[in-house]
């Protein structure tokens, strides 16, 4: 099946479905940024968009460049300062969906955003926590939308950065973390959500054109695929149409040099 | 009360070698124009602090100023990889570089700690991370009331702190508006202060509840139109991503990097000289 | 998503007997409109909170709503004492109030850590004085990094919040600014809210970083122009200090203060008729 | 001596000589207000009035009708949230005098505005703390004002609401509390400044017409008379003009009604 849409414009489109209308959202920078924004374009109007820099309520006509970019807090409800943002907005509670990237995650979930090797003599030093070890606890719940590959998907984390369901099964709750942690990651594959039980990321949904085999090629440890594991509805011309228009509107308004987020 | 200075001159009194120094700005008014001073007098050994060490600290870093950063994420955002602090961690070039690594919200937490005058910062963090185990500043308390556990941290307090705001007025009261990430805290925490601002104004006019930095709890405000470039500045200049994207290719290589630093900062006289030198005179777009 | 009300449908639905209720204002944009249909509607065995008890609190306590106040500063501001506060304190009338005393700082902290959802605020607070012997509620922790002993107050979490802002726009997005106090972090801390407004406005308008609480923060927001009187709101009308000077007699007696209550409060229907039968309706500044 | 002046004149013209021009004063409704606002009128145009509520920075025109007065606002630096105000500004260390009223006091200028009596039995339910607690504390110096009287000078505390020297000598200290404490306690008969050796409060300045017996007999406590103990300066005409007129615009803007600070 020749589609007409590319791996990544269905993770965008995928992870985007998942906000849903009127969710308070902690939006990460780069694809959680462009998901959360065209999800507020279709079904999400009234998502409230928070971005850790400030912006509380942003409504970006096209797709910042930064988590602090101007744009953010020209178009947000309010901007407060980066200290308020941690404390009164996602430490208070008040986030219903903390939408993550991931340089690594594991198949509980667990992330990692810090070190490839030994912590003290790194093999690769990676940028480090930001915001994601707290938006992984004190959201309600959490997205994470990541590119789908061995170097991705690993079997065993150097360093966790940010708590998924830790060891699995109740090893989150037992911790007393508030949030109830990841309900699905959003590949450019497929989607998997944690299993009820082990909490073990499964492959619930494939997307069209993409193999078991590939998915599992792309996966650092034996994957699962649920029972009902279905098929990803594929995006819908609206949902393409818009996400296109998004882009170029982003591509025109920061020149080609823009296309970072 | 704070001193209309040079830039040159603030940064000679108030940013000696061994200094805990913070330069912050979220993405938005990032000092670059006084982390080139800093680098163009030379000083070592510094312990750099910012939650989000982006170009200017891999410029530093990469030029030898730092012994130490405390940071919360490193990269050059929305490009990829600090190359220049990734060669400090990864292979101690130009200099072993101490990390003191957070998340977002500890250091936002801790530089209000700081601006309140208290030792450590409560948060509810790190749980479940690897933090606990691999990072001895992170520690806890007990709630007296509840019993409950919660994450403590150091707080921080810079010797010095400079930050790029958008206006000042004759006396040297600071104003910025925008996305103000800890800049004030950041501030308020720190012995010694410096503000590089785009404009000098006779009246800052500002709005009520404002934000907004009293002169006598700055020590010098220096007048540096286009600072914070190429970050951007709400009000006067937007981001020059561009430059952005080509940092990746100037990083890569410590040779490269070396040339880029030389042509760019070590032999320019002030930023006004480092603008021309970059070639930045056609882009200087006026969206106030 | 804040629902626009009438003031006596959201007293209905957000305060109940035995609540914890934060009617929060320091000196500005006090929320009478609200306190007197909390008197209306005879709320009973109200555990009250505030930092600066003043005549809203004294009108609400002698009409026996109150069970607890837990406050840090209680007086007629400029005048001298609540007359039913310390009738209540001193011999139990109308009914005995319990009191959890703190200082402004304590309290100021304590809501901020309410707002944080932490259980409990650190502060540098009470060293010498007689709160920690008194005061059960006042204990300390040790920093684990310095071992300072510092002050640890538990956090206010109310039931309720009840602020008075300016400007609430179609949405429900509240829009304050002069004189902030703590109603901001009264409403993060709170479970429920409710925000009385001076007006109603297509669009807030609002300056960059402008003190503003989101609709989804709040409960409920309602019109109620002049909500704030006696007390003034920045850019709509001044302080009626008149009244606070005859506070003092009505409320010295019980039976003055109950002749006044009925007449003002128990048997007018709203705020409107209460500001009729007040005859205020000569008084009304416009300074806007 | 007929002075031309009266008592509550000389007391807050004394007051206000103690405000140093430049000096960063963390202020308090009513007298210590009168007198902070009259200094910058006089020698200290450069003085930083804060207040509790917000402002940084006051300069009104006529005083402030309340701690929380919108004068106080529209001509502030800078107006920010009442925990801001407690947080940075006063215990980030930032306020070099706390200029405070007291209800009661006694001879090591602990202060008392919580109860008289019993504290849960209490004769006098006072206020409250308020701001004293801690601007007693953190504070670099404290200056009290205050009408001298047997019921405000007394012997013993029921209950220390702000801490003074506590019991004398180094006994504060030896607390670690960062301020110095008070360093004078001006009054309507004289100026009391603390003992070098003992803290205890000693009257080194008398106003002019007060004798010494009126001084004690408004003490509750023996109090003692410094060696080198003076008469206090009289008011200059240009103090009094000054004060009068401050007051004169005061009621004017406020009304009769409106002379409450």
């Amino acid at each position: 099946m020749k589609s007409d849409f590319t791996s990544e414009e269905i993770m965008t489109v995928s992870a985007a479905r998942m906000l849903r209308n009127g969710a308070i959202c902690f939006v990460g920078i780069g694809l959680p940024s462009t998901a959360a924004n065209l999800a507020r374009r279709l079904h999400a109007p009234d998502a409230v968009l928070i971005y850790e820099s400030g912006p509380i309520g942003a409504k970006p006509a096209v797709l910042p460049l930064s988590i602090g970019d101007g744009i953010l807090a020209e178009t947000a409800d309010s901007v407060v300062s980066t200290p308020e943002i941690f404390r009164y907005w996602l430490q208070g509670g008040r986030v219903d969906i903390g939408f993550l990237g991931a340089a690594q995650l594991d198949r509980f979930v667990n992330i990692n955003t810090t070190v490839i090797g030994d912590y003290f003599r790194p093999k690769v030093r990676l940028p480090g926590a930001g915001g994601a070890p707290e938006i992984s606890t004190s959201a309600k719940e959490v997205l994470v939308v990541v590119k789908q590959s061995r170097r991705s998907f690993v079997e065993k984390l150097d360093f966790i950065t940010s708590a998924g369901f830790l060891s699995g099964g109740d090893a989150r709750e037992r911790t007393g973390i508030p949030g109830k942690g990841p309900v699905a990651v959003i590949t450019d594959l497929c989607i998997l959500r944690p299993d009820r039980q082990t909490r073990e990321l499964t492959v619930t949904s494939v997307h069209p054109g993409i193999t078991g085999e590939r998915i599992r090629a792309n996966t650092g440890w034996e994957v699962r695929f649920s029972d009902d594991c279905r098929m990803t509805e594929p995006p819908t011309g609206l949902e393409l149409t818009t996400l296109r228009d998004l882009l170029a509107r982003t591509a025109a308004a920061h020149g080609s040099a823009g296309v970072a987020a | 009360m704070a001193q209309w200075s040079l830039l040159s001159e603030a940064i000679a009194a108030c940013v000696h070698d061994g200094d805990i120094v913070a330069l912050e700005g979220f993405t938005h008014l990032i000092p670059f124009a006084a982390g080139h001073e800093i680098i163009r007098q030379g000083r070592r050994g510094l312990a750099l602090v910012r939650m989000t060490p982006d170009l200017i600290y891999d410029q530093m870093i990469g030029a030898g100023c730092a012994a130490k950063l405390t940071f919360s994420w490193g990269g050059n955002p929305g490009v990829g990889s600090l190359h220049r602090f990734r060669d400090a961690v990864e292979n101690g070039w130009p200099a072993p570089l101490a990390i003191e690594e957070r998340s977002h919200s500890d250091l936002a937490n801790a530089y209000v700690a700081g601006a309140a005058n208290l030792p450590f910062a409560v948060l509810r963090g790190y749980v479940g991370s690897s933090f606990e185990q691999m990072c001895p500043h992170i520690r806890s308390v007990t709630c007296p009331f509840t019993g409950e556990r919660l994450a403590a941290t150091p707080s921080i307090r810079p010797d010095v702190a400079i930050v790029h705001a958008q206006k000042a007025d004759r006396k040297g009261n600071v104003l910025l508006w925008g996305i103000l990430g800890v800049q004030k805290e950041a501030v308020l925490a720190a012995k010694r202060s410096i503000v590089t601002v785009e404009e000098r104004v006779e009246s800052l006019d500002a709005p009520a509840n404002a934000c907004i930095l009293p002169s006598w709890v700055v020590d010098a405000v220096c007048l540096v139109p286009q600072g914070a470039r190429p970050s951007y500045a709400h009000g006067y200049y937007e981001r020059d991503n561009a430059f952005y994207l080509r940092w990746d290719a100037i990083s890569r290589q410590r040779e490269s990097f070396r040339a880029w630093l030389k042509e760019h900062v070590l032999e320019t006289a002030d930023f006004v000289q480092y603008l021309r030198v970059l070639g930045s005179g056609g882009r200087q777009e006026a969206v106030r």
